[in-house]
């Protein structure tokens, strides 16, 4: 209601006539979008984390080395341990290789190529692993924020997921369902589905808390009540009216959710839990090169950069769409 | 020196800065106020009221406003003159509370919640009088006494959230007057609050007023409040005052459309005395109106009898029910085709509650509901959903009432879909049908409700209400949030489609004067009863319940030459609807005073 | 209010023994074996009875019984001895843990100074420097010090622990000796000097762990500030000329405090939890160094005991934070 | 003199959690327990038998072995004292035979007791153990690191099952080392200091020892070569560059020394198929698919350049091996069949057997692929060896699946898991191995038809790869009987021949040493792979000059 401007209509005077918005209509998501490319943190963070994206992606299409592939024969010894080519700006003798722009690692895998599948392997159980987290965490917090009866069981189901220790369980469920998995999945896949199923429900809790919290409130919300009098049913109005209504809570989580699935990852493979042992994850490959750091420092910081990077920009990601789902905020 | 005014304001332009651009919220408004005077600023919502007076606090800048223009002079007590508006931040800190107080609207925010009232009393008085803790103590104490608190010493020692509405807007009027300022702002302080309590602190500041000779800036939407307490009004418009006046020039000779249309706009007690039905108001600038009388039909279409609702406290180790909120005690009441019944009464009574009981929305505990025939008590869910095609509800806020994330299209659609009345486009055409019907343009159909104002918002509930073509709409205080001129425009577009369509309301509000524009009979509610019922006529002109003739007296009349006097007003506390676990109180017994007016002999509390 | 507490804690039980159970029973499940680390060249056979020499031989149920028994009935009777000298648990079997043959409690008992130490101070440094720069970054919202907090903050939460631990180890401590690499738990602070020593060793992990915590806390009190900044009440203080310090460190500070405070609280436990990572990656012996070590050599015993005070700890401080909340904010009043 | 050189730190990357060697069977733990314990005689660097508490190492020579191989008689030196200053007798040696041999005990050193009959004290300084059948080797009890003398008087109250209660006397034995504990923090930290009553009054040279446990091998061998906060550094296993390059560091250096460890690939030769049902898989009801045939193992053998795994794997600390026996001399085969890699010979000889690459270069056989689950234990120097040797695999046509598995469940027993090596529900397996002392013969007698890990026996069993040749059995009753030194090399290198070269069921692949890490100002070490590290920690002393 911005504008100002009294309408004329011929039936009303100027005074009472209500000010009609000029603009087109524009659905609130434009509205959200218009306050996100405010945040410039967020704005940087969205594009960086697709750039990432995209480079794990698309890149393996552009640099084609097989991150597995090894140097045969005596070459192997010549093409481990290569160095970024930019070491060779201040260290003459360094052993640089044009076709190892990141170097090689004591195998004489490309390091670039690693990285690049590596990342994918991440960001895909970052990005399931959230989903997941949040399937449940919304499921289990609208269910017990919704339903008075189940509120307390849920919640403290909540604590005892919050208590139980992820390692052991990783454990457990993998010696539980890793066979099944892999003849279902294959092995990598089989892997994938464990991770993931377990970062995820590991993970939902602070979703569920936040997002029962919401439920709770919203009840008390009239347009709720008007719902329930126009005959909307139980099924509809959560879909409808409750759902939309916490997305952007979820949202928030989600973008966390990511990060939060990312370094969990990388942790379970720094502690030697996870992916079988040639299935580079940024994790795993900074986990490998930690013995080597002061020799190959290269070989914990691109992992490390990347992992931090990816869940510094997924969290700005998250900062400005706080901003932009608060109506409270975009109003301003 | 009297006729020095306290603050002379010129020409003053106030802009923040938005998304959107710069917006003005204030965008040339000059006027005074002089010792001793009470200046009513009206205006709709947005007007720019409450900026102006934040810039004068020079708290717009908090809020991200600019003074972008323009003066304020104030006239100091030591000093004389300064510009407040190039004064620095220093300089207004010993100005605020000082020399200006502030009573803003909402008591139930305005206080911190977690210090005491002492506390936040004390406070102005030790950083400007320099007092100690103790004497500021006794100031504060004196202070509470003087706003007419009861057992103030242990008020001191209590949260915000203790006391009720009332109680907290006296202390933050105490807080204002703590420092004795020579300018009170008074921001909308009664909006909030109930007729009864509003009118015990309209009689309040007008006393304190009178007593200190502190100037006052009162700003309000109520033209019923302003005559009450105004010696001059300033008519403000989008941003301008568009007039500025003797309290009754404005209100016996009106210059501006605007101030000409809010007048009309807004319904006075009494009115319709002498009318037998209901009928809309002549609006200014609205052509072609129909002003007939809606009789209605004598046809029976609800019957409630006995209704009670009760929700349970549960406390104690095993969280049983300890004790009941009695909301709604043994209420009976009847319906009829095409007409309208309200319940009145404060804040708690139970109103909502009965409205929600009868569709089922809260469960009630016990009693009849008979619609048309149909046994609502009686019916099981799916039963109910179907019944519930019948009645259909409005609520209050505007703004809540809606869902923020849909369109209206698909709003007020849902009912059709939720029923499988319609489907595909048939839909759609009924939903631009039920748009023309409530006046609003096609072009809001793919709209958002936060692109809408309150009152077109409420066009948008009223239309999703119609949409199953219902029998009875319960209006839970559909236009107490909104506009005078805004409310009398949904009031009439009620009323239109009641005598169009013979609809039957329940009309559930506090304000007498809309009440008594649109009822056929009206119910008067106290702690969970009905405590008078009967036609509009005889309950507003021979009301026989104390409690009934209590609140007719605290009405405000939109008219400067029928101002309420202080002593009219005696009121009790309200008692607590909730009754320990086992507490049966008496059934509602009535007497019959003249056909169809019944007033209630059992103790009621009042 | 003491009601609801104390309902609380009578609810907590049930849900403790569900969760002690299903720990019991995950760590049952769990492959692995506390003969893992004995050498291939001790036979089977001998191993065998290694093993029920451990108690292994018995029926799971009989075991967790056990367990509870000693957990909840004898360990109490230990500390109770502990304190007025009695000897009610003279002769019973306590929580013995499997890789050290001795009472688990006792290794908690030593480990919980060096973890106190390390993520206590940086718990504590993480609160007292999060909580003005909070207040300041949501004073003055989006200006220089807000973004660059706000970025400082976000590299807190983005760089995890075991990135930043071992960098960190390479830098101060391999490169520049400023810091010793790993953590002396021998050392005993009885002087200036040894003082030094300690603040020295502690150095790298604390700042490693206070750099996330500050972060997290940091975030939430710039959160909750500004939330209140738009509530009535300040509009109020100001207007009876409260100056901007009291408008902000009084008025504003004590109700943004309310949710922090919580939050803080709940994060209590994971001091006493250990943080796994930091712990291991600067060789602190600590608790959450001693989980991990009972997870590699399957020390049942230790793991359950472990994990279960975690969750005891989870469980009292949600209570704790609940009830914290109804103190703080006289508006809240459970019943 | 005694004390004279302070304070010296060593650091165990694995903590010690128990100072009672008979209640647990880690290394680190008899290895930390052996500054305080001591053995009647140690093995010394080269492997050979030397007296700490007893007078003499008894032979038949000296007449302290009986000629029938069933007794064997120890002096014990005369005027030794415990820490607590009461003396040491043969009562106490007994004891420790009692204490170790309860039935309800779980004593880790069992098998050091192993055919003991009776323990006889003639006198205070006169032990004689009588075994209940000829021993060849009558060296197993009160020998070495893992059997030491504990005093009779601070664990009479331990026995059996009240064991594991006397947590006091597990953390701080009373012993007869050079050193006495004063304070032990399981899983941490040890210190200790100069036993006053040691039998050589000018040792030792250190007053007191911080033994730090915990950390990683990285943060180990930093602690010594870098930063120099550390004396000693134990078991480095850590990959040659990394070594090489912290040594550059200048505060230390690696030691190595070569015991009778080998890592290698186990085949299994039976089927581990998930498809056959819990009786039968990898169970010798079913033969392996391919595995059997030995001319695929020989191809798997041939496929693998042993070189470079060392140089990549362990440098210094490795030598190419095919063998399961490397040392000592006496009972080494020292093949070098498999040194050099040769593919072009593996692909010609799976030719040969008939197994041809199909359109995805892997090699069939009606319908059988060959098709390698190849699993290990979580450790970054294995998982090179695993992506190195799949890598040449493939190139000889066989696909293979790697998978790693946390080491305390690989190594674990537990019947449950199916990750174990014992279960081995995998195609091939890597690990290390190793025997106790010089003499292999019971490290050898593991492959004995029938002693395979089996559903029956709870998968418990040392014949990992189900070998089973009636040939060999009859060899292990043979060795079992032969006293001759020379005679019983001959039959140990033939058994070590039939389980390598002559059948490819281990496939060797390098002879692991120890590397430790030293200070440069510490003196007086010899690294010892026959016994424990610490074994002459009471020579230790500081460099001069540093
Ligand atoms: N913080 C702000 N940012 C942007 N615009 C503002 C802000 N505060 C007020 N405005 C604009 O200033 C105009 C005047 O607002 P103001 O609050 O003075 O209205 P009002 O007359 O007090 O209305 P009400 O009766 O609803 O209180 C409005 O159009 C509003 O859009
Ligand atoms: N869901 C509920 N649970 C418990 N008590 C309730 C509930 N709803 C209403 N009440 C109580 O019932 C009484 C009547 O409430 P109701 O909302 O019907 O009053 P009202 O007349 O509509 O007041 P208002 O004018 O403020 O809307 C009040 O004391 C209220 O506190
Ligand atoms: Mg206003
Ligand atoms: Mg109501």
């Amino acid at each position: 209601m911005t504008d100002s401007a009294p309408q004329p209509t011929p039936k009303r005077i100027a005074a009472l006539s209500d000010p009609i918005p000029t603009q087109p209509p524009r659905s609130q998501w434009l509205d959200v979008w218009d306050q996100f490319k405010q945040h410039r943190g967020a704005l940087i963070g969205g594009i960086t984390f697709l750039v990432i994206i995209l480079a794990v992606l698309v890149g393996p299409a552009v640099w084609w080395v097989d991150a597995q592939y090894l140097p045969k024969g005596r070459e192997f010894i010549n093409l481990r341990d290569t160095r970024p080519i930019y070491v060779a700006l201040w260290d003459n003798a360094a052993k640089v290789d044009w076709a190892h722009p990141l170097g090689t690692d004591n195998l004489g895998r490309d390091t670039l190529a690693r990285m690049m599948s590596g990342g994918r392997v991440s960001i895909a159980v970052g990005l399931t692993a959230m989903l997941l987290s949040i399937l449940l965490g919304t499921l289990i917090g609208v269910v017990a924020g919704y339903f008075r009866r189940m509120d307390g069981v849920l919640m403290r189901l909540t604590d005892l997921f919050l208590a139980l220790p992820l390692l052991p369980l990783i454990l457990v469920a993998s010696l539980l369902f890793r066979e099944t998995l892999s003849a279902i999945f294959g092995v990598e896949g089989g892997v994938f589905v464990l991770v993931v199923s377990l970062i995820g429900i590991t993970s939902w809790m602070h979703t569920a808390r936040i997002v029962r919290g919401d439920v709770l409130a919203l009840k008390e919300r009239e347009f709720i009540l008007a719902a329930q009098s126009i005959g909307t049913k139980p099924k509809y109005l959560v879909i409808r009216h409750l759902l939309p209504n916490v997305m952007s809570p979820i949202m928030v989580s989600a973008t966390l959710g990511i990060a939060v699935a990312i370094i969990t990852e990388s942790a379970l493979s720094f502690l030697g839990f996870g992916f079988p042992p040639d299935f580079p994850t940024w994790g795993r490959l900074l986990n490998d090169s930690v013995d080597r750091m002061d020799l190959y420092p290269e070989r914990v910081l691109w992992p490390g950069l990347a992992i931090s990077l990816t869940v510094l920009s997924v969290n700005y990601l998250g900062d400005g769409l706080r901003d932009a789902l608060d109506p409270r905020i975009r109003g301003r | 020196m009297l006729d020095q005014p306290i603050v002379d304001i010129r020409e003053l332009r106030v802009e923040f800065q938005t998304r959107g651009g710069t917006v003005a919220g204030v965008e040339n408004v000059s006027f005074t106020v002089k010792p001793g005077e009470t200046v009513c600023i009206v205006g709709e919502s947005g007007s720019g009221k409450s900026v102006s007076s934040l810039s004068l606090m020079r708290l717009i800048e908090f809020g991200g406003g600019e003074i972008a223009k323009g003066q304020l002079l104030f006239n100091r007590e030591k000093g004389g003159e300064i510009d407040l508006a190039k004064a620095t931040q220093d300089q207004m800190r010993k100005v605020r509370g000082n020399e200006i107080g502030m009573i803003f609207q909402e008591p139930m925010t305005a206080l911190n919640p977690v210090f005491t009232v002492g506390r936040q009393l004390t406070e102005g008085l030790r950083v400007h009088r320099g007092m100690t803790a103790a004497a500021a103590e006794k100031q504060a104490l004196e202070l509470l006494r003087e706003v007419r608190i009861p057992e103030p010493e242990r008020r001191l020692k209590q949260y915000p959230h203790e006391l009720s509405g009332g109680m907290r807007q006296r202390v933050v009027i105490a807080m204002a007057m703590a420092c004795r300022p020579r300018l009170l702002i008074a921001d909308e302080p009664t909006t909030a609050l109930d007729v009864t309590i509003q009118a015990e602190i309209l009689a309040l500041m007008d006393r304190l007023k009178r007593e200190t000779g502190t100037a006052v800036m009162f700003i309000t939407h109520d033209m019923a409040v302003v005559a009450q307490m105004a010696d001059r009004v300033v008519v403000m418009f989008r941003g301008n005052k568009v007039e500025e006046g003797p309290v009754e020039q404005i209100f016996n000779n009106p210059q501006h459309d605007y101030t000409k249309a809010l007048l009309a706009a807004v319904p006075k007690l009494g009115e319709m005395r002498g009318k037998a039905a209901p009928e809309p108001m002549r609006l200014l600038g609205a052509e072609n109106q129909r002003i007939a009388p809606i009789p209605g039909t004598d046809q029976r279409l609800l019957t409630v009898s006995n209704l009670t609702t009760r929700f349970p406290v549960r406390g104690g180790f095993f969280r049983r029910t300890v004790a009941n909120v009695h909301a709604v005690e043994d209420v009976s009441f009847t319906i009829n085709k095409g007409q309208t019944l309200s319940l009145v009464g404060e804040s708690g009574c139970g109103k909502s509650s009965a409205g929600r009981s009868i569709l089922r929305l809260v469960e009630p505990m016990g009693g009849k509901i008979d619609l048309d025939g149909v046994d609502v008590m009686a019916l099981d869910t799916n039963q109910l959903r179907e019944a519930r095609r019948d009645m259909q509800m409005i609520f209050q806020d505007p703004f809540a009432s809606l869902n923020p994330q849909m369109q209206l299209m698909d709003q007020v659609a849902e009912p059709l879909r939720n029923y499988d009345i319609a489907s595909g486009s048939e839909i759609s055409d009924r939903v631009a049908n039920l748009f023309d019907r409530v006046e609003l343009p096609r072009s809001f159909l793919r709209r958002y409700p936060h692109e809408l104002s309150g009152g077109q918002r409420q066009r948008v509930a009223i239309a999703r209400a119609l949409a199953l073509e219902p029998k009875l709409i319960v209006s839970d205080e559909a236009v107490s949030a909104l506009d005078v001129s805004v409310q009398a425009q949904v009031l009439n577009l009620m009323m239109e489609l009641q005598a169009e369509m013979g609809l039957s309301y329940l009309f559930i509000s506090h304000d007498m004067a809309v009440v008594e524009r649109v009822s056929h009979y009206v119910g008067v509610m106290y702690l969970g009863r009905i405590v008078e019922i009967g036609p509009r006529a005889g309950v507003f002109e021979n009301p026989q319940h104390p409690y009934t003739k209590a609140l007719m007296k605290a009405v405000p009349i939109a008219d400067p030459a029928r101002r309420k006097s202080e002593k009219d007003l005696n009121f009790k506390p309200i008692p607590s609807p909730i009754h320990p676990v086992g507490y049966e109180p008496a059934p509602s017994v009535y007497r019959e005073i003249e056909p169809g007016h019944l007033v209630l002999t059992t103790d009621s509390g009042y | 209010m003491l009601t609801f507490t104390i309902r609380r804690l009578v609810l907590s039980v049930p849900t403790l023994l569900f969760i002690s159970l299903v720990i019991f029973l995950l760590l049952e499940l769990a492959p692995g074996d506390p003969m893992a680390q004995v050498p291939l060249t001790v036979p089977p056979d001998v191993k065998e009875k290694m093993r029920q020499a451990l108690g292994l031989g018995e029926p799971i149920h009989i075991r967790y019984v056990k367990w509870l028994i000693q957990f909840f009935w004898i360990e109490p009777q230990v500390l109770f001895d502990h304190i007025f000298g009695t000897s009610f648990a003279d002769g019973k079997l306590r929580v013995i843990s499997w890789q050290t043959r001795s009472p688990v409690m006792d290794l908690v008992v030593q480990r919980l100074p060096q973890t106190l130490w390390v993520v206590g101070v940086a718990y504590v440094l993480a609160v007292i420097i999060a909580i003005p720069v909070g207040i300041y970054s949501a004073y003055k919202q989006y200006s220089i010090f807000d973004q660059f907090g706000t970025f400082i903050t976000m590299i807190g939460f983005s760089v995890p622990p075991f990135f930043t631990g071992p960098l960190m180890v390479v830098i101060f401590a391999v490169n520049l000796h400023w810091f010793p690499s790993i953590y002396d738990t021998t050392l005993v602070v009885d002087d200036l000097e040894s003082l030094g020593k300690q603040i020295r060793q502690m150095f790298l992990p604390v700042m490693v762990l206070a750099l996330q915590i500050t972060a997290q806390i940091s975030r939430f009190m710039r959160a909750s500030m500004l939330d209140n900044f738009n509530q009535d009440y300040v509009r109020t203080a100001r207007a009876k000329g409260m100056s901007e310090y009291t408008v902000v460190m009084v008025h504003v500070l004590r109700n943004s405090l309310i949710p922090v405070v919580t939050v803080i609280a709940l994060g209590i436990p994971s001091i006493f939890g250990g943080a796994i990572i930091t712990e291991q990656v600067f060789a602190v012996n600590g608790i959450g160094q001693a989980l991990i070590s009972a997870i590699q050599a399957n020390d049942l015993p230790m793991v359950q005991t472990l994990t279960f005070i975690f969750a005891v700890l989870i469980v009292v401080f949600n209570l704790i934070a609940d009830v914290l909340y109804g103190v703080l904010d006289p508006r809240v009043r459970y019943d | 003199e005694r004390g004279k050189d302070g304070n010296v730190s060593i650091i165990y990357w694995q903590a010690p959690s128990i100072l009672n060697p008979f209640l647990s069977g880690g290394t680190k733990d008899i290895e930390a327990s052996s500054l305080v314990l001591e053995p009647l005689a140690r093995y010394d660097d080269k492997g050979e038998m030397v007296p700490f508490l007893a007078e003499e190492v008894p032979t038949i020579a000296n007449g302290g072995v009986s000629e029938d191989l069933t007794t064997i008689t120890w002096k014990i030196k005369p005027g030794l004292l415990w820490s607590d200053g009461t003396p040491v007798t043969s009562a106490d040696v007994k004891f420790t035979a009692e204490y170790c041999m309860h039935p309800e005990g779980g004593c880790a050193q069992l098998s050091f007791f192993d055919g003991v009959q009776t323990i006889d004290t003639p006198d205070d300084l006169t032990v004689k153990v009588t075994f209940n059948q000829p021993k060849p080797n009558p060296y197993g009890p009160f020998v070495g690191g893992q059997s030491p003398i504990i005093q009779k008087a601070q664990f009479e109250n331990c026995l059996g099952s009240k064991a594991p209660e006397c947590t006091q006397q597990n953390f701080n034995p009373v012993g007869t080392g050079p050193f006495k504990v004063v304070e032990f923090k399981p899983n941490d930290v040890i210190t200790l200091e100069a036993n006053t009553n040691y039998r050589d009054p000018d040792k030792p040279a250190f007053a007191t020892v911080t033994f730090k446990g915990g950390g990683d091998a990285t943060g180990a061998a930093r602690a010594v070569f870098e930063t120099g906060e550390f004396d000693y550094a134990w078991n480095l296993q850590l990959a040659p560059d990394v070594i090489a390059k912290m040594e550059a560091g200048g505060k230390g250096k690696a030691i190595t020394g070569f015991g009778p460890l080998v890592e290698r690939i186990e085949v299994n030769l039976t089927d581990p198929s998930p498809s056959l049902d819990a009786d039968t898989r990898s169970t010798r009801k079913a033969p392996h698919p391919f595995l059997s045939d030995i001319r695929v193992r020989q191809a798997l053998s041939m496929a693998i350049d042993r070189e470079l795994l060392v140089e990549v794997g362990y440098g210094q600390a490795g030598k190419p091996t095919c063998d399961l026996v490397p040392v000592p001399d006496n009972y080494a085969a020292k093949n070098d069949f498999c040194f050099k890699q040769d593919i072009e010979g593996a692909n010609k000889l799976l030719d040969e057997a008939g197994w041809v690459k199909g359109a995805d270069g892997v090699r069939a056989k009606d319908g059988v692929r060959l098709s390698i689950l190849y699993q290990t234990s979580t450790n970054a120097v294995r998982q090179d060896f695993q992506a190195l040797i799949k890598d040449w695999w493939t190139e000889i046509g066989v696909e293979t699946e790697l998978r790693n598995v946390s080491a305390s469940v690989f190594f674990g027993g537990d019947p449950g898991s199916p990750d174990t090596f014992q279960k081995f529900y995998a195609d091939v397996e890597m690990y290390a191995n190793t025997f106790n002392g010089t003499d292999p013969q019971q490290y050898l007698a593991a492959y004995r038809c029938g002693q395979e890990p089996k559903p029956e026996s709870q998968w418990q069993g040392e014949n990992i790869n189900r070998f089973c040749d009636p040939a060999y059995d009859a060899l292990i009753d043979e060795l079992a009987r032969t006293g001759d030194i020379a005679k019983r090399g001959e039959i140990a290198i033939k058994m070590n021949n039939m389980l390598t070269k002559d059948s490819h069921t281990i496939i060797g692949l390098v002879h692991r040493g120890r590397v430790s890490g030293q200070s440069n100002t510490l003196g007086g070490h010899v690294l010892n792979v026959w016994d424990s590290e610490l074994w002459d920690a009471a020579n230790w002393f500081r460099k001069q000059g540093s």
